[in-house]
This record gives structure tokens, sequence and C-alpha cells, in this order.
């Protein structure tokens, strides 16, 4: 597909917005619709577009199939993590009440990792599944 | 007003399933899937459940569509419907209607309906859904975590136990699929461990000769006897 | 104020609902793949356009507006470029639009009473056609 | 309401019933896979409508307008985490669908099942 100048154009520019927008979603979940799932699902499918367009090669260039891979599984890491935190600085498990000093403080900051954790895993996921069913069937990749 | 768009938008999600049930082509009913989640997306959002619609149109029409797509790219989006394979392959079988689904179908759905005539009313606040942890979550949400999305809130602190448990089993998705898919490319890794390498070749040539090009044939009986024979050859050495 | 402001966004409203009515029934009853995308084009375009702008008379000065002029910017972007790429991928699958001596309106589609240039064309080339021969 | 209500209802029961019939009827996998989604999508569906208040709001909490009245936020939290693991799942069950095509050279469910039972297909 490397002859579709329009779309070649259009897509450089669409999806640093679309990336844009997926951290816009993760960060602005506390205050509208929007979180950790919404935000990850939406960087995978910037990522998916930017590989329809230029190819699978050279997306995995950009970022390659264990990027994906580790993401996946650190993001997992990220949301139980902040559950030890929590255990080991006196409280239970995912109780973020004890994560700073101000109990509500500490409830933002432990909903702001666990939904990062959630968006680097579901981003990891979607792109990691999309990755395996493309270069399913092609030597070459 | 609220209540014409429910009824449109529950009439149109009705006639898009119908679609998906009548399409033959593959391609056609995926994308008529796609649809049907972008429609109930919107019907999420009359519904006040903003959050669930934002998910649903990104991952049901989005993600969801574009495996679909790039599975059939795999497997082919042609449907030879039982009825067609029957008469190529022989004159008497009779036609087979489903009328046994049919018939489960209905009186399922039946006894379904029959059900929803005890349901609560709809959109009653004093329905027991509405009285049990949730307004413990509305109202109390404001001062114990501060954040004013409430489904935020719920989804990562009250509730933190159940959406790692969610993420996880995202995560354990991402593992099979790695393990369906990449284990090999073409080739066999069983049939190499059972049969040796020479085996597997010929294997390999098999699966190609027998539906490389008889998928499109007109009798495909010819090819499966020429397959079997192909495996058996294999499971013998 | 706010009665202009109301009546205003009534009319882009409505407007914008007429063209997605427009577009719906071109993509009925237009005859092959290429027409119908220049008839749904109406609907990202006009329509939801239409549309986006009457929500803003809705929302006067604050940050709605300024979120729906970015979906208006983004969604006039994208949906010229999928028209374009759904054609591009249609003429690549070996579907050629239908030129004008090829269309044969069927008699379902007529409206009674008018008289489509089409056919006298058709005509003529059949005519032209046997004089050769 | 109460005709609302129920016709609601039905149209789930009947979206379900869609799901369903796809899903024991035709052979396509494929195909049988997306009458799971439609299934799914039901349920969806009924869960957020019992959530529902009429004459409420999304939940998302408005400072000082007095009296507000929101929907059931729990219900959309179990169903938007459903979502997400609902198309995980569906991935691994295509992947299953893209290895038995590579395995039998078809995915309708007869001639797999008669490749199987080393039968001629009926």
């Amino acid at each position: 597909m490397s002859d579709q100048v329009i779309l070649r154009v259009a897509t450089k520019i669409i999806v640093p917005t679309i990336l844009l927008y997926a951290l816009y979603v993760q960060f602005h979940g506390d205050f509208g619709p929007g979180g950790g799932f919404q935000a990850g699902v939406i960087f995978a499918a910037g990522i998916i577009l930017y590989s329809l367009v230029f190819g699978l090669r050279r997306t995995q260039k950009v970022l390659p199939s264990w990027v994906a891979r580790l993401a996946a599984s650190t993001g997992v890491l990220i949301y139980a993590g902040t559950g030890v935190v929590a255990l080991l600085k006196g409280g239970k498990f995912l109780d973020y009440s004890v994560l700073a000093h101000d109990p509500e403080h500490g409830q933002h900051l432990g909903i702001l990792f666990v939904e990062i954790g959630v968006m680097i895993t579901v981003l990891g996921v979607m792109i990691t599944i999309f990755y395996f069913f493309a270069a399913r069937g092609r030597e070459d990749l | 007003m609220e209540i014409l768009v429910d009824f449109a938008l529950l009439a149109l999600l009705a006639v898009t399933a119908m679609a998906v049930v009548r399409v033959t082509n593959l391609f056609a009913a995926v994308m008529f899937a796609g649809i049907y989640s972008f429609l109930s997306a919107c019907l999420f959002t009359v519904m006040d459940a903003v959050d669930v619609a934002f998910t649903e149109a990104a991952v049901g029409a989005g993600i969801s569509t574009v495996l679909m797509l790039a599975t059939l790219a795999l497997v082919g989006s042609k449907v030879t419907t039982p009825q067609f394979r029957i008469t190529a392959m022989s004159t008497k079988v009779p036609p087979r209607r489903p009328i046994f689904p049919l018939f489960v179908v209905l009186v399922t759905g039946g006894i379904l309906v029959y059900g929803t005539l005890d349901m609560p009313p709809y959109g009653n606040p004093d329905d027991p859904v509405h009285n049990h942890v949730a307004p413990h979550y509305l109202e109390e949400s404001g001062h114990e975590i501060g954040v004013p999305n409430v489904v935020t809130s719920v989804l990562a602190s009250y509730r933190g136990y159940d959406t790692m448990g969610e993420t996880t089993v995202v995560f354990t998705a991402a593992v099979g699929v790695m393990i369906l898919l990449s284990s090999l490319r073409g080739r066999d890794t069983y049939g190499q461990e059972a049969w040796g390498d020479e085996k597997v070749q010929d294997l390999d040539v098999g699966f190609v000769d027998a539906f490389g090009e008889e998928m499109d044939a007109p009798s495909p009986k010819v090819g499966r006897r020429k397959k079997r024979k192909r495996r058996k050859k294999g499971g013998r050495g | 104020m706010t009665f202009v402001a109301d009546a205003l966004s009534w009319i882009c409203l409505l407007g914008g609902g007429v063209f997605v009515v427009i577009g719906a029934i071109g993509v009925i009853r237009m005859p092959d793949l290429f027409t119908r995308l220049h008839a749904a084009g109406i609907t990202d375009t006009m329509g939801a356009g239409f549309i986006l702008v009457g929500l803003m008379f809705q929302g006067g000065m604050s940050l709605i507006t300024a979120k729906l002029i970015l979906v208006l910017g983004f969604l006039w972007f994208s949906s010229p470029v999928s028209t374009y790429a759904l054609a591009r991928a249609t003429l690549a699958s070996g579907q050629e639009p239908f030129w004008s001596e090829d269309l044969e309106i069927p008699d379902t589609a007529r409206i009674p009473g008018m008289v489509y240039p089409v056919d006298a064309m058709g005509e003529a080339d059949a005519e032209s056609g046997e004089e050769e021969e | 309401m109460r005709i609302l209500g129920l016709y609601n209802y039905w149209v789930f029961v009947f979206l379900m019933m869609v799901g369903f019939y796809i899903l024991i009827s035709r052979r396509n996998l494929v195909k049988k896979i997306l009458g799971l989604n439609i299934f799914q999508t039901s349920v969806f569906i009924f869960y957020i409508s019992m959530g529902k208040i009429i004459g409420g709001t999304a939940p998302i909490l408005v400072e000082g307008e007095g009296e507000v009245v929101y929907s059931n936020p729990l219900p959309s939290v179990l169903i938007l985490t459903a979502i997400v693991v609902g198309v995980s799942t569906t991935a691994v069950a295509l992947s299953l669908v893209v290895r038995i095509k590579e395995a039998y050279g078809t995915i309708e469910g007869d001639e797999i099942t008669a490749m199987d039972n080393e039968m001629p297909p009926p």
C-alpha cells in the first residue's frame, strides 16, 4: 500500500492525534467518561491504523513485538504492585488510603497507578493480538 | 423524547441482528456486527452508561472488527452453506431445514419472556438494584475517594479486586493467543516430534495440494480422501 | 439572544437531519458502490457537520464548544479520507464504476414522468452500432 | 413505563435468542463467534437497562446543583470490564479458528466432524 499518498499523509496526521487523545482519555477519566480500558484500546487502535497503512514491518520497527508483550505483563505488575505497596505500608491489599498521608490523596494516587496499569496491559494485549494475527501465514515477518 | 430514541435504537438493533443471521458472506456479517456494536453504544448512551458506551464503541466496533477481518483474511470469507454442499455431494439427501434449532430458540425465548413479566418496572428508583450498595457509592464516594466520576472510583477503588482479576484475564487471553498462533508458522511442531522431519514435509505438501486448489473445486470429496491417505501415511511412519 | 441562538441551533439541527436523510436515500437508490459513496459522503460531512454546529449554538462559549470544534475538524479530515480509501479499495478489487452507457435504470427506480438522458444515449449508441454493421 | 420496560426486556430476549439461534443452527465457526458476540451484547444491554433510572443522569458527580438523580453506576462497572474481557476471549476463539483452518482446511463444523469420524460427509 505504499503508493497511496493520500492515505499515508492522512495517517501521519491522524495517528498522533489518536495517541494524544488516548492519553487525554486516560487522565481525564477521573472527571468524565474514560479510563484505563478505553485509553488502552484507543492507543492500540492508533498503532493498528499505522500498521494497516504502512505495513507490519515498519510498525514493528517503531513498536517491536517484544515491547508490546512486555507492556502486557508490566501493566498487571503495576496493578498488583500497587496493592503490594499498600500492604507494605500497613494497609490491606489494594487499600489505597495508606499510600499518602491524607486518605483522599492516597486514593487519588492509587487510582492513578491502577488506571495506568490497566491502560498498559490493555494496549499491550491488543497490539500483541493484532501482531500475531497479522503475521500469521507470512514467513517474511 | 428519550423513549422514542430508545424504541428506534432497539428496533434497529433487532433488524441488524437479523441481518447477521441472514447474510451468507462472512465479510458482510462482520460489518453488520460492527454496526450492531455502534448501535448498542448509542443505546448505552441513552441509558446513562457513558463509560460503557465509550468502551463498546472503541472495542466492539473498532478492535473486534479489525480482529475479525484479520481472521477472515486467513480463513476466507465465503460460507458454503450445508444445503449447497449436500446437493453438491449427493442428490438423494433431502434438503435440511433448521426446524429443531428454531423450536429450541422459540421455547427458550418464550420462557424468558414469561420471566420478564415479574421484572421490576424499568427505570424506577425503588427497584432492588438501586437500593443495595449503589446509594453508598453515589453518596459517599464524593468525600471518600474525591473523584467525580463514580464509575472510575468504583472500578478502581471499591471493586479493585474485580478489575485486577479482569486485567489478569485480558493478559491471559493474550498469552493464549500467543501460544495458539506463534508456535508454528506453517509447520506442525507436534508432527515433527511424532513423525520426524521428512514426514512433516510430506504432510505439508499434502495440506497444500489437498486444500490449496480444491477448496474451490466442485467436488470436495476427492480432496478429503487424498488428505486422509496422506495423514495415515504420515502416521505409520 | 437565547431565542436567536435556539432558532439558529434548530435550523442547523434540522438541516443536518435533512442531509442525513438525503444520504440514506442515496445509499439505497444509487446503482453501484461509487455513486453510493458519493451519497454517503454527504452524511459524514454536511449532515454531521450541521448537527455539530447546531450543538455548538446550544453550548455557547464554553469548553463544550471547543470540544465540538475539535470533533468537527477531525470528522472533516477523516471522513473524506475514509471515503477515498473505500473507493480505492473497490477499484483495486476489480470493480469498475458503471459508465453512463452501461447504466440501465430499473423500472422500480424511475420517477414517473421524468425524462432520463441515459435512455437517449443508449438508443443513439445502439443506432450507430447498427449503422456500422 | 411498564410497557417500555417490558419492551426493553423483550428486545433483549429477542437479541439473545438470535445469537443463540446463530450458535446452534449455523455450521460456520466464524458465524458462531458472531452469534456469541450478539448473545454477549444482549446481556450487556440487559444489565445496563437494569441500572437506568428514568429522569436520572450519568453517574458523574456535579457540584452544587441541588438534588440530582444519578443512574446506577454498578452495572456500568461490571459491563465495562466485561466488554474488554469479551474482546480478549473473542480473540482467543478466533485464533482457534485460524488453527482449525490450518489443520483441517475448512471452518465448517460438519465437515470437521466428518473428518474426525473418518466418515464420508452426510
